[in-house]
């Protein structure tokens, strides 16, 4: 049975090893869980955010803890893409799962001048676009909630790939702060997604009430961690319903069990986030877990699990 | 740095409010805990609360050769997940992960090191005093000084401490009346200090504005909320003068007290 | 200063007595709850939906627990305005605390039949009007997503108050649910609400793996308790600074401090919910915390408290 | 009814996965618990769980006058509230509320009280048979039969078990070999038997099956989801053959068995 079982997830001509990804932002660019993880078992790794010019990011304090889950605002941080390419992508090339570039930017041509770019280069399997930022003024969370640009960045981003053979596969991460995500989920498909992700954070604040001020500088920030699983895997299964594109999963992933929920639920792939901080072990635990309910299951691929839901 | 599912060898109330926890700790070679460094616990259930939580170390004991040692950190009582921890008992299981972020440098050969703790810095100082006090012994320091400031009486820790121990209370309900830096004002270090403390922002900025008029080094450990704890988020953000940030758990927790912007810090 | 200490809450005609109430469908009409629960201490007591028709609600399993919080999918099981007025309301009309009729229909007109039959009947102090619940098919949700609806059912309520004398506030409960929540209070300041209450639930979903179906039998439910509270301290805060009408806030209310972070928001009062089923003392002990806060902080009124948010 | 921060007095393992819990409850006038009245526990952390845990109670003792009685429970550890609650220890603080809900009724004289259990349903169906004993003795109805169903031995509580009970195991580890169902349809009551069953839905759906055969009277304590325990929410709904439903918390959870649409409830 093993030996038949695919764990491979396709996502436009991109073919991830298996369907456990960790998120954007808070798994760095692979080497800062060194050696608590092994990355290279992953399914993908998804890096925090690369805008064109290096970001210190937010005030601090960037960070708060809530009832299961937690606020941050730290407002794409990055080393910027020259940096990145420099630094960061060196080590990223060596890995053995998927590395999918998590790309922002304050206005279309930033997100256009940081895929052209990286399309230049090497060791990059994908990109994640993120017009779901709840942190930064003028950045991501304006796309995110407008279909039309969502439709236009999009379009304009997938015809910007130049390389020859494969392409890259564009993934547009999707934000839950909106009336209807499957209305922007589609205009990313009609844009010409390869898949979309959701969901990005939901937007929270927490008061100090000692020191009658908002704990973050920034005032508000993006809920993520346990709290917000229901509201993932309700906008997998509206969304994975809606498009016909794949759809990976995440919000508040614990382990094998909440993966399946959004596997189940639509999904293709899932990604770990928040969870990692807690239990960095979390992501190659929900593998495991993954395959002994295939196995329970006797499925032979990871996309037949959605097909199980009653 | 690794992630353990240890042990509690004992836990004991040290002050109000404050405990002392040990755990069992195997010695690992080139990683071992060091003063300033930090460990993290998942102190709580199974999703709440979603982070861990940062502690310093307070001792760390080698064992014997291919034994595990031994652990310990003071803690106060905050809100749920120390709260938590406050209930463990031993032979209770426990989440810790560590040794991580940087920890204190050695002073200059020479110098006095003059030790500032307060609050949640006990912990850290008392581990630190106890190391260059091993220094001293071995020539290789003046013997330290370790200032502690409460707000009473009743939060001073019941803990051996090291010779050189001064306390301060606010209210003189013990040893000085006044804060650390009342105290430090009328003090002579003898030779050219070397300033470490953590504690309350207040206190360390007072160290900072003290170590710059003598002109003498400051190593500071910062708090500041944390995710990762391994510097993949830069949710530890510490402003510093120069502007912009650095990371408390990678570039510090201890950091040059001098390049920390501590009026923008909270 | 406790003498001097005005605990009470205007919100248009009425003034309730303190900023503590019990929200909608978590306190039934008041008797339940005895005697664990003095209800005439509260400031209000929001009552279980009322609709025109008796309605049974939807198939069970109604509720799920989830990471500090739950989902339900009550469906606004009531026993219609009949029965509410013959059965429920005698016991309301003896409560001192203030009592708020939580109104849904299927239609605007359902809406209106039920304010206006209430308007005959003494012992009712306001009404909150349920554009919000994410657990009906045809209901609330659509309504509370869309501002020229919410503007002209509320100016329809509004202006089919016939009582003389001193009027009933019409509160709007707003949804979470939508991209800027602001536009929606607007709209129902624009059509002569009294006052807005925020949040209701979040639209959630929980699978249960080893079923292969979603827990709810509805699937999706809505997301209550200390899990949203982030979301739902943003909302008051961005909503009580966009409209000059009173902002009665609420969603993961467990404690005083969490009461204190919405009034330092910009709410004038609060609602518990999902935390009077796990400490139904909370409420109270809320109130107590509130009085304590404002005593130590020297203020004389509840409307106060927030002018002090740095 | 009544919230109280009482105190465990006492835990233990009595099969694989399930525990007795006993815990300080004081007597009180008209409202005593009894069997297939029910408690809720608030068992985890500040956050989380959000919603309290109900449990039958399995056993009540009255104290003396004046004094404070004991109230058990018998719970089966499934996910992270009974998880904690497993972790209990003498004399750790319990927040409990109840008594609440509708408990068994009595039998008509001279009925056979025919007790069935399966799983969670063994802690009420034990008190009830303690109960229904005395009954007996009194010679207010005959002795009652306790039939239980485990999967295997191990499942099995040790727990004092009254004259009259039948274990049945699905492998034949311990007592008859064969569901509970299967041991009842060879079972003579001598009597008119009046059934009663707490258990797993499809237990429940035969006990009902059997009752309409030989027209006897069954009470079923139902298990459904559940916020306020008190009839506030309408959460607990459980769906009746008449279309619509009925509150597990107040209008239940025992049941008249030939109402519920066991077909309907999941
Ligand atoms: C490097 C470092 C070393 C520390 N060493 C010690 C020590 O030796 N002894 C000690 O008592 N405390 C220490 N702390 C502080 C300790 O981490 C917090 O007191 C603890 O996390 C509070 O958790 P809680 O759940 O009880 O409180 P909560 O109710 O969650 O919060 C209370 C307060 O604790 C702080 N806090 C909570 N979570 C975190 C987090 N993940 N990161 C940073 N701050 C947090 C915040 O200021 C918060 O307002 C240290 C913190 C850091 C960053
Ligand atoms: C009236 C009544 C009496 C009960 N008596 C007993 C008993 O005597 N012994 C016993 O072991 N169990 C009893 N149960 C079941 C018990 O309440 C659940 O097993 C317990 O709540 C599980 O909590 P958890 O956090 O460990 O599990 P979770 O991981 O939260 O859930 C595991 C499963 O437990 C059930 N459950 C969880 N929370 C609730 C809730 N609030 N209400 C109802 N079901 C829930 C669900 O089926 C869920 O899928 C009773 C339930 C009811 C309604
Ligand atoms: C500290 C932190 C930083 C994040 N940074 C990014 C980012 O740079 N780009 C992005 O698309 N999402 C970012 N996210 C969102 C996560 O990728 C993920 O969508 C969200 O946290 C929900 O998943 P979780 O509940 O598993 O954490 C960040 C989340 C956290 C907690
Ligand atoms: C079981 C349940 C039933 C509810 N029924 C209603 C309702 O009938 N009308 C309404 O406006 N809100 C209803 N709500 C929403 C609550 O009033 C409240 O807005 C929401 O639960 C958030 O607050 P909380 O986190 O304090 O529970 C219901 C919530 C729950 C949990
Ligand atoms: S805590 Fe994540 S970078 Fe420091
Ligand atoms: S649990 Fe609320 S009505 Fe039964």
């Amino acid at each position: 049975m093993i030996g038949s079982m695919d764990m491979g997830v396709r996502i436009g001509d991109l073919v991830m090893p298996n369907p456990v990804g960790v998120a954007s932002g808070t798994f760095g660019y692979g080497q800062e869980y060194e050696p608590l993880v092994d990355a290279d078992a992953l399914g993908a790794l998804y890096t925090k955010a690369v805008t064109p010019e290096p970001r210190r990011g937010n005030p601090a304090p960037r960070l708060v803890d809530t009832p299961a889950g937690m606020l941050n605002s730290i407002g794409l941080a990055n080393p910027g893409l020259d940096a990145f390419i420099a630094e960061k992508l060196p080590g990223l090339r060596a890995r053995r799962c998927s590395v999918v570039v998590n790309v922002a930017g304050k206005t279309e041509d930033d997100y256009l001048r940081v895929l052209e770019r990286l399309e230049a280069e090497d060791g990059i399997d994908g990109y994640e676009i993120n017009v779901s930022c709840p942190n930064v003024a003028h950045g991501g969370l304006a796309f995110g909630t407008d279909p039309a640009q969502v439709e236009r960045l999009t379009r304009r981003l997938a015809d910007a790939r130049t390389r020859g053979g494969a392409r890259r596969p564009i993934i547009v991460k999707l934000s839950p702060n909106v009336t209807d995500i499957c209305v922007v989920a589609k205009a990313a498909e009609a844009g010409g997604a390869d898949a979309v992700s959701c969901i990005n954070t939901l937007v929270g604040m927490v008061i100090d009430v000692k020191a009658k001020r908002t704990t973050l500088a920034m005032g508000t920030g993006g809920l993520s961690g346990p709290a917000i699983r229901p509201v993932g895997v309700a906008c997998v299964y509206k969304v994975s319903r809606a498009v016909s594109i794949p759809v990976i999963g995440l919000g508040g992933i614990c382990d094998a069990d909440d993966a399946l929920q959004y596997l189940l639920a639509g999904a293709v792939a899932v990604q770990l986030g928040t969870a990692v901080f807690s239990r960095p072990e979390a992501p190659l635990e929900a593998l495991e877990g993954i395959r002994a309910f295939m196995e329970k299951e006797g499925l032979s691929s990871v996309a037949d699990i959605g097909a199980l839901l009653l | 740095m690794k992630r353990l599912d240890t042990t509690v060898s004992s836990i004991r109330q040290v002050a109000e409010g404050y405990y002392e926890l040990r755990f069992a700790w195997p010695a690992q070679g080139g990683d071992e805990p060091g003063p300033g460094r930090f460990v993290t616990i998942r102190a709580g259930g199974r999703y709440d609360p979603a982070l861990r939580r940062p502690f310093a170390f307070s001792d760390y004991r080698a064992g014997a050769a291919g034994e595990g040692g031994e652990a310990a950190i003071v803690f106060q009582v905050r809100g749920r997940g120390t709260a938590h921890m406050a209930g463990l008992r031993p032979g209770d299981s426990l989440d810790a992960l560590g040794p991580l972020g940087k920890g204190f440098g050695r002073p200059a050969r020479g110098a006095r090191p003059v030790l500032v703790a307060g609050g949640i810095g006990v912990g850290p100082m008392l581990y630190l005093a106890a190391t260059l006090a091993e220094d001293a012994a071995a020539g290789l320091c003046e013997a330290p000084i370790l200032a502690m400031g409460f707000r009473n009486a009743a939060f001073a820790p019941d803990i051996d401490l090291p010779a050189g121990a001064v306390i301060c209370t606010d209210d003189g309900s013990s040893g000085f009346k006044g804060t650390v830096a009342d105290w430090l004002a009328g003090f002579d270090p003898g030779s050219p200090p070397a300033f470490y403390a953590c504690g309350p922002a207040p206190m360390m900025a007072a160290v900072a504005r003290l170590a710059e008029a003598r002109r003498a080094p400051y190593e500071a450990a910062v708090e500041q909320w944390m995710a990762c704890g391994v510097g993949a988020c830069a949710g530890c953000a510490v402003p510093v003068k120069s502007g912009g940030f650095v990371r408390a758990c990678v570039d510090g927790p201890v950091l040059d007290g001098s390049i920390v912007d501590w009026e923008a810090s909270r």
